[in-house]
């Protein structure tokens, strides 16, 4: 096993990632954009380098700043997290060249996977249905409105490059063509220096469901069953759980084979996920292969208590995953919501800003993984995401309770957030009945309401109090320093009472 | 003490003192006997007839931000001798200028209306690139483009002017 | 099911009930001494009563206050948490007589397990070891010393109607027979208002390990397996883990089915435990039942995924566990480290002060169950147990390991603690083996040694730091109030970089 | 900046001034570049040759108590021409003067020594009773007692002194 990696990415996952690695006793080396000196991965961290500026195509999408970093710190194995340069077939090359391991399949079965019109062939080569579309990268808007016509709309134009809910557009009508187009175009450019478009049939109330495998260099490949990933928002998603409602044995069976049978196909090592459309009739159609860890992997850790990072380094250290198929149940429920700092009620814009007070929950079945802390800035130069509250519980329903009542113990102040929105998709009706699909967040819920009196006169006696406690202008004093203007807490006389 | 207070934009008439068992509130007439606690770090605990909230206040000046049941709300204190909360007479006096400002940092890709050209309501306006994302701006009213403050490319920062709308 | 119970406890478990009952909709009543107006457990409920002043015996075990509180409030049951008036009797009774649902066993069942006379009797008929020892509880110096010559030394004195590990001495030589006496029944008196003692043969190097079970009014009774509890100090367990790595197949099946004879024996209903003691060749004695929750039943709630609050619930309420025997199986491995504002320095004296900081571990397979928060006062009236950190992982090692990594993740500041004494367990050659018995922490522990230099040298960096950082007189700073004397964080200059 | 520093009560040589870069320390001579980032709450993160450190510091004047990897020490600040700290020179005077004090809150259930008593290292002087249990106070050191501070079921507060022993 390796002593010591790198990890070239930053937030939740780069801390995540260290955690097994300080658990497993590997030394972790983080990199960092002069915007993220103070971030939490820094301070997690043995070993901290900073390779360039905040924007992060001049840092964290840097490779040869990365590798250098890596032979500085004399790191064995990189490990790239998601986003960034997790699906960059170069940059997997580029260790490779630099004699370093990169955690993850090869450089070309990235380049296979991570290029969606070669995915698609891949696929039907194998036998696994594919979307209705193009069947390779189109350049060229005349050829797209011509796809378009063959396979009828709605379609999806995405990045080819893609991943993330990056670049990516839906088209109802003929006349949006070009602008979408465009808009793709340029996206992807500027994620991921490539603007070859995809294009694909859109299914407006499909599910999106997806299946975990692991797969290691001795020719082990196994699946850790799905995740539905439905509700989503500007095509990312928002809450994951496993199992899903909408799967049953037949169709699990069916989806985890194609996943594997894929995986197999390819000669994968290391964690993937085959991500897969699913309509209302179950039949089921590949949409892409990430050849990473997932943002929502912790879902499938809860059910299943295998620990995918720790997975992910024995098989690229050449050694046999921990367990077989055999070995793999499921158990359980589990749910993620992913807290993010975005403004809800405009489009779910990102809200980058201070963190200025940080409570998340604790107690039985939850599980935490937040990439900020109180005092922290979150920036406008990387995904907003500020925490993953997952749950798990016996079934769905003890579940999505649980999950209600952490979030009842989150508090996020400084930067809007979608917790309000979490509460509201948790007890809406097609929630706990299960009937979601991909357009579940545009149909099922409404904008906010105005407070409730009751809470508004909770708000101002709260202000009351502040007024009465406090002098304007100061809002937090450390506790040693209150002062009596009425009952304070943990003052009590303790000479007056009897011991 | 008799004060005016607006909830979220919404007033209410508020009357409070300190009493021997804590403070008593009256929000629109409804009484409110509170025993109320100061924690740390902005945070206060209130026993209503025994019911027990937790608060997380934020205060600057004579406005708050009060985070209750996992609501955050806007609480802004007023006295009406003295001033009127400046948005609420511009509303009331019929007056609708928009001033469209940056929500975020990002970049300028491109305008949707020019100077002098008429938008509807929900009309885009401005298209801002942040976090390798594009994000439509749109016009919350019926109005004219009176003024463009920026130019395409440019990269403006949060609560930046972008576009004056009457 | 009950809609509103009240818990008459506070700290963590008040609140880790609490959780349990938002989980299931049921609505929560605190009842809270002056003392302890700013508590955790006030702050979560839904309502909150006080009921008296400081001292425990004018509060929290003031059972008309508390029954006032019920009336009050409405609500259907008191959950009685540990401690306190967990396992007396005749609180039991007057809830019974009050109309309200005692979330526990019968008042009989609790007298006959709670006195450790009547208990062992009750063990000796149904064919379960006991310690050797005296039958019944005993009042005069005399007696006591006749039985000490009877068992032979050396011996333990403990309160007849106590628990928790409160009035207990253990006697090596005759001579200290009468302090030891005294001061068990002054302590016992205190604690429980009964001067009574048992006396028992002490074994010294044997293994506490406990056996968890549930009942309900239907007739089932199912065990969840066993809790290895040797680790502890004043006879008060700090470590606790599922499985015991001594318990072998064989030694489990007969600890479990003595724990579910002893429950069937006595008609138990609800959650209970019983604890034995297993001595170098495996034989195993009775040592006591504890007719409540146990503070350590996170270790069971991990390995079987039962929530064993719920259960309480459902078998209170008078309808059927949710789980049968068959249908409870364990899986993996659990461990919970008990945190303590304690001076590990000096014989663990309790340290009660003001909690200044607190940060608690995040992340896969972690569980907190915390009472406090920042700002919050350990007061000195009750036990200073600041959280409970839960670990879960496949097995003992990777247990361990992630145990390791989640204290390094904790943070509590203004009190002394016991983390560190964790981290050196935890790290010991006798610990990692599996090596450990009832008087590991007196045998395997050192002292505390001095900083080694490099530690030395870090906090004096962070002591310059601070010096050059802050006006003296002020240690915490807004946030927003940063100035720049050297490289601040999160205040790099966006427009410096290109975007 | 040259001063003499106590860690738990072990004294080191530090020097250390601001550079372009951060702090530069030197400990006995062992020399730090460090890359200081001072978060919120207290918190610090250090680089130092690229390795990271976190750090908790509570500040009281010339004191700290820092928290580094777990660890909690007690850093003293002195300037050697004004002043020494009171123990070290109590100390090396070989004059050896024990206060006990109540370490928490409590009530004194009973001593174990009178006035005059002759006391060895480790004996036992006063019983208290504190959280229901009773907890014996020891001698640090052999001595005489000199004087009892306090009576029998009187209850104390942390730090108060108990008795005297030379």
């Amino acid at each position: 096993m390796f002593t010591k990696i790198l990890i070239a990415n930053r937030g939740e996952i780069a801390v995540r990632i260290m955690r097994t690695c300080r658990e497993m006793g590997i030394a972790t080396v983080a990199v960092f954009s002069e915007a993220d000196r103070a971030s939490l991965h820094v301070r997690y961290a043995d070993e901290a380098f900073c390779i360039g500026p905040a924007p992060a195509l001049e840092s964290y999408l840097d490779a040869e700043a990365i590798l250098a970093a890596a032979r500085r710190s004399g790191a064995q194995a990189i490990h790239p997290g998601y986003g960034f340069l997790a699906e960059n077939s170069r940059f997997a090359e580029r260790c490779r060249q630099a004699g370093l391991v990169f955690i993850g399949p090869s450089p070309e079965v990235i380049g296979q996977m991570g290029n969606k019109s070669v995915a698609r062939q891949t696929m039907l080569a194998s036998g696994v249905p594919v979307i209705p579309g193009a069947t390779g990268a189109l350049e060229d808007l005349e050829t797209v409105r011509r796809v378009c016509r063959e396979i009828g709309l709605p379609v999806m134009l995405k990045a080819a490059a893609g991943g993330g809910g990056k670049g990516m557009r839906i088209v109802t009508e003929e006349n949006d063509l070009r602008d979408a187009f465009s808009a793709v175009r340029r996206e992807s450019y500027a994620s991921f220096a490539d603007s070859r478009i995809l294009v694909e049939r859109y299914f407006p109330a499909a599910r999106h469901i997806e299946v975990q495998i692991l797969a290691d260099s001795h020719g082990n490949v196994i699946h850790l069953f799905e995740r539905e990933c439905s509700i989503q928002r500007r095509y990312q998603k928002v809450i994951e759980e496993c199992p899903s409602v909408f799967v049953d044995d037949a169709l699990r069976e069916k989806l985890t084979a194609a996943a594997v049978q894929a995986a197999r196909a390819v000669g994968y090592s290391g964690a993937g996920t085959v991500e897969f459309l699913v309509d209302e009739a179950k039949n089921f159609y590949f949409l892409e292969m990430n050849t990473r860890l997932q943002v929502e992997h912790p879902v499938t850790e809860l059910v299943t208590g295998i620990d995918l990072v720790r997975e992910q380094l024995l098989a690229a250290a050449g050694e046999r995953l921990s367990v077989a198929q055999p070995e793999i149940s499921r158990h359980g429920c589990a749910m993620e919501c992913r807290i993010y700092a975005e403004d809800t009620g405009n489009d779910y814009l990102p809200a980058p800003g201070l963190i200025r007070k940080a409570v998340f929950p604790e107690g039985p079945g939850v599980r935490v993984d937040s990439g900020v802390y109180e005092g922290w800035e979150v920036s406008l130069h990387y995904d907003p995401l500020i925490a993953k509250i997952s749950v798990w519980a016996r079934n769905r329903e003890e579940a999505r309770c649980r999950m209600l009542r952490a979030l009842d113990e989150c508090l996020v102040f400084g930067v809007k957030t979608n917790l309000e929105l979490h509460r509201a998709m948790l007890t809406d009706e097609a929630f706990i009945s299960g009937s979601i699909d991909t357009r579940f967040l545009d149909r099922h819920l409404a904008g906010r309401q105005p407070a409730p009196d009751n809470l508004a006169d909770l708000a101002i006696i709260a202000s009351v109090c502040s007024t009465l406690s406090s002098s304007p202008g100061r809002e937090e004093r450390p506790a040693t320093a209150e002062t009596g203007l009425w009952r304070m807490a943990s003052k009590y006389q303790f000479w007056a009472t009897r011991f | 003490m008799k004060r005016e207070v607006q909830v979220d934009k919404k007033s209410y008439q508020v009357e409070y003192e300190k009493t021997a068992g804590g403070i008593s509130v009256a929000v629109n007439g409804r009484c409110y006997q509170v025993d109320a606690s100061a924690l740390s770090g902005g945070f206060y605990s209130f026993l209503v007839n025994n019911r027990s909230y937790d608060a997380f206040v934020s205060r600057e000046k004579e406005s708050f931000a009060v985070v209750v049941a996992g609501r955050t709300m806007e609480v802004d204190f007023y006295d009406p001798r003295s001033r009127q909360p400046a948005e609420e007479s511009k509303r009331s006096a019929g007056i609708s200028r928009q001033v469209i400002r940056a929500p975020m940092a990002g970049r300028i890709v491109r305008f949707q209306v020019g100077p002098g050209e008429l938008v509807q309501d929900g009309q885009g306006l401005i298209v801002l690139e942040a976090m390798k994302m594009e994000n439509e701006l749109k016009s919350q009213g019926i109005g004219q483009v009176r003024e463009i403050l920026v130019t395409e490319n440019e990269v403006v920062v949060p609560g930046q002017q972008l576009m004056v709308i009457e």
